[in-house]
């Protein structure tokens, strides 16, 4: 056996897929830590389409992981895939037409039997044509796992579950990334189970090894580590980062948080990873619906504490009376909404950017909240910060627009260091001589939050409108107009609070990308190749969604065209055109999957050449 | 706090005008709460009155506490963010028939079930009074509202059976007209712990009066109502027209009764707030007039687990057992590495 | 006793006000019902502020109802008055600033007592300065009414209950009205109580007679037939012709209505006036909340017949996921949005335009529904008639915008002639053979509408995504947005069924006012006023929110400004800015009552003086 | 119609892959239901089912009938919608202890007072299946999901015990393990005039296992289960350890019987579903394992009108008494003038 060839590539993207029960994003999850912990940068892509477990087999119960790593910084999935391991007849026929040309195809060879291929619809055997346009290697997984543990006291049922290891240990050889982390982490999945563990470490190293031998294989790849910022990383995918935004603003706020949420896809992680920051002083309140839940984070809020609902679309239309509520009122509460598709109950599971005119227009009247939007998944622990702070300044109801992508793919994250994070205390006022409920703060226009317990504050509000001075109940229509007024006024005037956008590339010229939320990455990803094409093409990506950045209509006022790609129909290009009057032109890609920088990269160059 | 005990009853109006009809039911409502706070011993400000939207929901207005007059049908979760956030408030949620079994039935539900502590005073009056006299969902089978020109075809749902049904740990009924029953019933309630659910028979003069005239008149209310104590028996009726309530197998049966009658002797049912299932209690709630006397006062007290304590309990061992958590924690658990 | 003067006039606003108590809005409708039989052209606005009784006497429980009646044709209630009823001392502060200096005020004088005086928050007798300012009548209604009635065999708490009919009687003499419409009424309404009747039939003579004998009122007042279209006429409220409209709807398109509603202000007559339409066919049914409406009436829908909601800004919010179902599934639904003040609670007895973005942009994802509004009470009819029209056609959802004003105020309405109205009965998809739940009209857009009990049909559909072809559930990635663009051109391409706007005024020039819903009558008035002061400006009028008539865009490039007045913080403007990208400027009025034409007659002069 | 008796369970098959997991407790429910229906002898095309969302909620999509997918929790107010539509369909409603329950809790009570003519089946796996594992409102206290990693501390619903005080005509518990109980209660249901609640206990294999094991195995299901029967003494219990339950005066005792004794002569309860008032059935739903054997079957049927039949009726009189109206009397009614 000859020593193999390792050749240095810069960028590799490669997804695990099987069916719902193959173990994948366990698989992938693995894999991603491991290249995190290499020093590669890391972007991944899950993809869990059905949310019943469908019949083992079929194209319904295909489940992928997809990662994407380099040794640049990169932070976009990528659209195509260098190398794909299909467990079986479903997964291949489901993934391989994302696979580049003479890409590389691990399938599982022992389920690929005529029921298997019946169930993925295959009319013929598939691997005959595949062989002429990919590299495909056919291993035996099934058997060589089973051969491999033929001494542990297992069934084989059991000893099968192993298989995903073993695919998990060649592609550890292939792309030369050690072992340490998974074997950790097995160890302490399996800690108690001693047959099992041994199984899974036993079948780990027999794929690893099976890499060295296969003559099918007669190359490893090496991708060095990413010229990375120094500093503590860990990997993070968008909802976990969500949970610890919300336990930290508890602990930088000094104000227990109060979460009020009902399950819902794709946001049920973050009520599901908060119950468990008991100890962090974080209560959660499964309600009964999603408009309970609202109410109980607004019950929280009048109560003194940090008030805090997460859902996803269905969920946050249902919460808007309440939201109006809090408007009114003008209590703080932060809303989390992770975008999923729609409309109705729509894709449940896939990505879209699919509710920033429903946070802004969703309620009876004008009802103006500011709106936010991360734009990676470790950003959600940002922007979630920015939005307890905003809402308790200004005593009001803030939503951030997350979005199934952001919440389950995951990046390496540079942990922020505990001294940078700004800590702002809530202070309740406690002054009866000085308290009027709707007196307002004459810079901030917010009122004082003095919550029951405070003696000599006892007062009484609701939804009905206000005078403007006490605060009481009040008909007048002129006061209406006023108040009208002042609640805009108040939420308009936060433009002084947030930052002035940076532009990516020159400050004038023929284009203009704007962005939103996650399509951050790809979007640098092709305004980068259109760079490297020769191609003068700016862009500015928005967190701020309402107001927006004081200076973003300067900039669009400097470019010819403007192109808003989004993954909706058009929703911020519709608010640039209104507030600004610029002819901005909607770039929608509605198809329940992250922007594809290919895709963009086109629209780009079709441009460009069409002015020249 | 020594000096609440100084409170009167004057210290609970608030400065705003009270604005129901005159003569509606709500006034003496207001007037025994307002009566009754001193005597709670908690500070003002401790106590917090919560609502949807009806008539009856203006009643935190009235009240010198604080107060959240909310949106329709879904006081319960206010009330149950506010209480689950401090422990120490004294909460009040006043609902209406419609406010609290049309729109907001499901909060009730499972407000009731989960044992939060708060007294939930429910107005009955049958009627939706605020929007000006459609039916409502305890309105009486036949009722003629202004959406209803053919009479209502819904069967009422009972309040108190509905309570029971969702696994309240104390439900009562009481009279807008008898403040010495009110008022029992509501220092009661305020002595639960847990979720306490009184039905309030309240008249609406303008579009449903009389509703209840049988047992708001003091005259037939002896014969109409029959008030329920803690381990006396199933008793009612004035002087010469008592009776009494036996059960067997689950069967109900009125008793004739001399005045000198000795009830245990005659077999009467003893009252037990206390049963362990709700299904006695089902049978009390279910009495109808004319047939059966109208149950009024405590249909059931039993102790159980409050949310809110358990959900503080579960924090203080987690903090115990895992140490309080740091910001470092938060951020710096699981698989980290280093960039230099 | 020398013969009174009679003058002729063209145009008299009144108002009627008093204790909520004290019966105005009865008075009100008489008068105007007599009015329009003698042929003026009338338009009304009520208004009552306080949804409880408040107590008697105090600023809160006033209640007054206003008419404006002309020899011309009109349609705007007018900002101010000619004459003002104040049956109390409230009354009398709550109006007294609309009046005309020098109109007339008629005070019951004996209501003025210092505890009446005390409770309307005077602190001293305010009649000694009105006196100066304008011809206050003073009379002792409540006297002259007991005296009146001093042989009828009634309590006085019963004679006080006519003291509005005097003050009735009084105003029929001082403007030359008949009294038999009110004889009649009267009639009608007591007949059965034979003293009452009386008592009320003397009250009237006796205040007709007081303004014979009367020497403070010296003058009374002809204002002759208006010149309006041939044809028959009622008097009707917005509510009331919605009502007809939904009733009329079932038997044009012979298919039953079922409306799924729960009461709120103030759409609640919609129902409650249904309720009484059983003999048309009508179920109406009262739910537990506004999502069971909504479940209800697109229940209905797919069971074949015509479901119907109607609500108001919160409840409507409440409805929206499940309207985004009906969109999803492409069910024929009317929502009807009687819009009131907001946000939340709000001002619910008030007028306010407050739902546009909301009936547009309120549903998770991008969920197209066409949005229509009537200009007038009588207009909701028609309106309500095009909106099943096109639901069913176009097997969507659709939001009627109507709003207090339009709902509570009454105009003379020309009855349609049966005829003319269009019969457009539902067809069911019958056929087995050719049946595919999405295969759409290749014109329309629309999908065909097999309800069960259809032999051979058997269909299940849902909230999840549908295959193009098939409507089974899927979640493919290019499936997903050419769904998403054919909901999109479904209602874009309902554009060819909605006619092109006409332009009041020349067709291009220097300004122009778009105006929507219940505007129309008042921005008509201030273009009149402005034109014979010699000012140019044109006005187009929308009645097709979304979308909107094909020639809107063209019609407002040919103007150097563009004004839109609304009852919002500017709504339509948004829309028209962002789709056009025209510099339109908003015109906002968010007061609780309708739009004032003195106020808007200013701004036209002050943009026309500026331009000049 | 007479063809339809010739069609059979496939005919109720759909073309559409069933997608729940292998073992699901839904499939052998799916599979009663394609059976009975034949018998039933209701033309396909007047059959509609409907449901919210869950797996359970997935049910329509196999049914070869009419159906409808609708939104979380509000089923009952489309099949409301649905049968005052039409009240010739054979409406099925599909739910789930948290669909039904959690966040449609209030449309079920409406639905069930108001007793619109439909089967309601509530799969009761006591945990949410679709979102993968977190805690209902059935789930026992102290139960670890996904959101309550510490155990749950709400106190948990019975949703037999809550549709009584809800109103329900008609209220049965069965078994998904059970083919012959389940098809013998559902076709009881089909054949109820009103709204028919069946709560059927169901495993989910993956994220709730072995939640009904007593009762759905058939070893142990004797002596867990009581099978109520109408007219028959309250016994079960496998042989030699037979026992029979006593109620007296609302308390219910339990008796030990040999396997020959006469179960009326030692005082046993005799089931009667048709009490009039919700009392006693609420006795029997609320009693719990192990002190207690589950009763299983029909808790409670008896009749009451109908509310699409008296909706109908409404109409039919009003057209009887006004006459038929046209769009003349529509439009022309009230005050007109016509000017010329
Ligand atoms: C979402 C919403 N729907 C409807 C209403 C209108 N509304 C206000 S109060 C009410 C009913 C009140 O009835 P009840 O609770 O019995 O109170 P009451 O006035 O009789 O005391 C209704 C339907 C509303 N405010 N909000
Ligand atoms: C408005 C809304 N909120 C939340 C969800 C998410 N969701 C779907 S099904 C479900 C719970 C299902 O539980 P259950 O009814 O018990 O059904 P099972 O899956 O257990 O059969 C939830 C919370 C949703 N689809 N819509
Ligand atoms: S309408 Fe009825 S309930 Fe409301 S304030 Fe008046 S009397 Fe009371
Ligand atoms: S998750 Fe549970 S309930 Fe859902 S299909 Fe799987 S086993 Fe059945
Ligand atoms: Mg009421
Ligand atoms: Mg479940």
């Amino acid at each position: 056996m000859a020593t193999k060839r390792v050749e240095e590539v810069n960028d590799i993207t490669i997804r695990f897929s099987g069916d719902s029960g193959d173990g994948m994003q366990l698989t992938g999850m693995n894999f991603t830590e491991t290249t995190a912990l290499v020093g590669n940068d890391v972007s991944t892509l899950p993809d869990y389409p059905a949310e019943i477990r469908a019949p083992a087999g079929t194209l319904a119960g295909v489940s992928g992981f997809q990662v994407h790593f380099s040794s640049r910084p990169s932070h976009a999935p990528s659209d195509y895939l260098d190398a794909l391991v299909a467990m079986n007849p479903a997964a291949l026929k489901n993934n391989i037409g994302d696979v580049l040309p003479n890409g590389l195809v691990i399938i599982n060879s022992d389920s690929f039997k005529k029921a298997n291929l019946v169930k993925a619809e295959y009319l013929e055997d598939p691997l005959p044509d595949l062989r002429e346009r990919f590299q495909v290697i056919e291993i035996a997984i099934t058997k060589l796992t089973r051969e491999a543990l033929k001494d542990i006291d297992l069934s084989s049922k059991e000893k099968d579950r192993c298989k995903n290891i073993f695919a998990l240990g060649l592609t550890y050889w292939l792309y030369n990334r050690p072992m340490e982390f998974t074997q950790t982490w097995l160890n302490q999945k399996f800690g108690k189970n001693q047959a099992v563990l041994e199984a899974n470490l036993t079948t780990l190293n027999a794929g690893y090894f099976l890499g060295e031998t296969l003559e099918a294989l007669p190359v490893s790849y090496v991708i060095h580590k990413a010229k990375i910022e120094p500093g503590t990383y860990r990997n993070i995918m968008g909802n976990q980062a969500t949970a610890m935004g919300i336990a930290a603003a508890g602990h930088l706020m000094e104000c227990d948080v109060v979460l009020g949420a009902y399950p819902i896809t794709p946001a049920t992680d973050i009520l599901q990873e908060l119950a468990k920051y008991k100890h962090f002083g974080v209560k959660t309140f499964q309600a009964e619906d999603e408009i309970a839940a609202a109410g109980i984070a607004v019950g929280a809020s009048f109560a003194g504490k940090l008030g805090v609902c997460t859902t996803s679309g269905p969920g946050y239309v249902l919460k808007q009376e309440i939201v109006n509520l809090a408007v009114m009122t003008e209590l703080p509460l932060v809303l989390i909404d992770v975008q999923r598709g729609g409309p109705s109950t729509g894709l449940p599971t896939k990505v879209e950017q699919s509710d920033l005119l429903l946070a802004l227009y969703g309620r009876n009247s004008d009802s103006p909240m500011p709106v936010l939007a991360p734009s990676s998944p470790g950003d959600c622990f940002t922007i979630v910060l920015e939005a307890f702070r905003l809402a308790v300044k200004y005593m009001t109801p803030v939503t951030v627009l997350s979005d199934g992508y952001l919440a389950n793919s995951s990046e390496p994250w540079k942990l922020p260091e505990i001294e940078s994070l700004v800590r702002a205390p809530v202070k309740h006022h406690k002054d009866a001589e000085t308290f009027s409920p709707y007196k307002r703060d004459p810079e901030t226009l917010a009122r004082p939050w003095a919550p029951p317990g405070t003696a000599g504050c006892e007062h009484r509000i609701g939804g009905i409108e206000k005078d403007y001075e006490t605060g009481d109940v009040s008909y007048d229509n002129n006061n209406h107009h006023k108040m009208m007024e002042v609640r805009a006024a108040k939420i308009a005037g936060m433009v002084r609070d947030i930052p002035d956008l940076e532009i990516n590339g020159p400050e004038s010229g023929k284009l203009l990308i704007v962005g939103w939320g996650n399509t951050e990455g790809a979007i640098n990803e092709a305004i980068k190749e259109a760079r490297e094409e020769g191609m003068e093409v700016s862009s500015i990506h928005l967190r701020h969604l309402n107001p927006f950045p004081a200076n973003l209509g300067e900039i669009l006022k400097g470019f010819e065209r403007i192109v808003v790609p989004e993954l909706n129909m058009g929703q911020l290009v519709h608010l640039l055109r209104s507030e600004f009057l610029v002819p901005a032109e909607r770039y929608s890609k509605v198809a329940g999957r992250p922007l594809r920088v290919h895709e963009l990269l086109k629209h780009i160059t079709d441009i460009l050449k069409d002015e020249a | 706090m020594a000096e609440t005990i100084q409170l009167t009853r004057k210290d609970f109006v608030s400065d705003q005008d009270v604005r129901w009809c005159p003569g509606c039911g709500d006034y003496a409502i207001l007037s025994s709460i307002q009566k009754l706070m001193p005597e709670l011993g908690v500070p003002k400000e401790d106590i917090l009155f919560i609502s949807g939207i009806g008539c009856s929901s203006r009643f935190p207005y009235y009240m010198n506490t604080y107060g959240f007059h909310t949106v329709h049908g879904r006081a319960p979760a206010f009330a149950s963010g506010a209480i689950v956030s401090n422990p120490d408030l004294s909460v009040w949620l006043i609902t209406g028939d419609g406010d609290g079994l049309s729109i907001g039935g499901n909060h009730l539900l499972h407000t009731l079930r989960r044992n939060l502590n708060m007294q939930i005073l429910l107005f009955n009056n049958r009627i939706y009074g605020l929007t000006k006299g459609q039916y409502s969902p305890t309105s009486k089978e036949g009722t003629k509202a202004k959406t209803t020109p053919d009479g209502s075809i819904d069967h009422p749902v009972c309040p108190a059976t509905f309570a029971l049904g969702s696994g309240a740990t104390f439900v009562a009924r009481t009279v807008d007209t008898d403040l010495k029953h009110m008022s029992m019933v509501f220092k009661r309630a305020a002595e639960h712990p847990g979720a306490a659910f009184v039905e309030i028979f309240q008249n609406c003069v303008i579009f449903n009066d009389k509703e209840w005239e049988e047992i708001e008149d003091k005259k037939t209310r002896p014969d109409a109502a029959l008030k329920l104590e803690h381990g006396e028996p199933l008793v009612w009726g004035s002087s010469g027209n008592r009776k009494g309530i036996k059960m067997r197998n689950g069967i109900v049966s009125v008793i004739e009764l001399s005045d000198d009658d000795d009830p245990a002797e005659k077999g009467i049912r003893i009252h037990d707030e206390r049963m362990p299932t709700p299904g006695y209690a089902t049978i009390l709630s279910s009495l109808t007039r004319p047939d059966y006397p109208m149950p009024i006062g405590v249909l059931r007290a039993v102790e159980s687990s409050v949310y809110e304590d358990d959900l503080i309990g579960q924090i203080d061992a987690a903090k115990e057992q895992r140490g309080e958590g740091t910001l470092e924690d938060l951020l710096y658990s699981g698989d980290t590495w280093t960039v230099e």
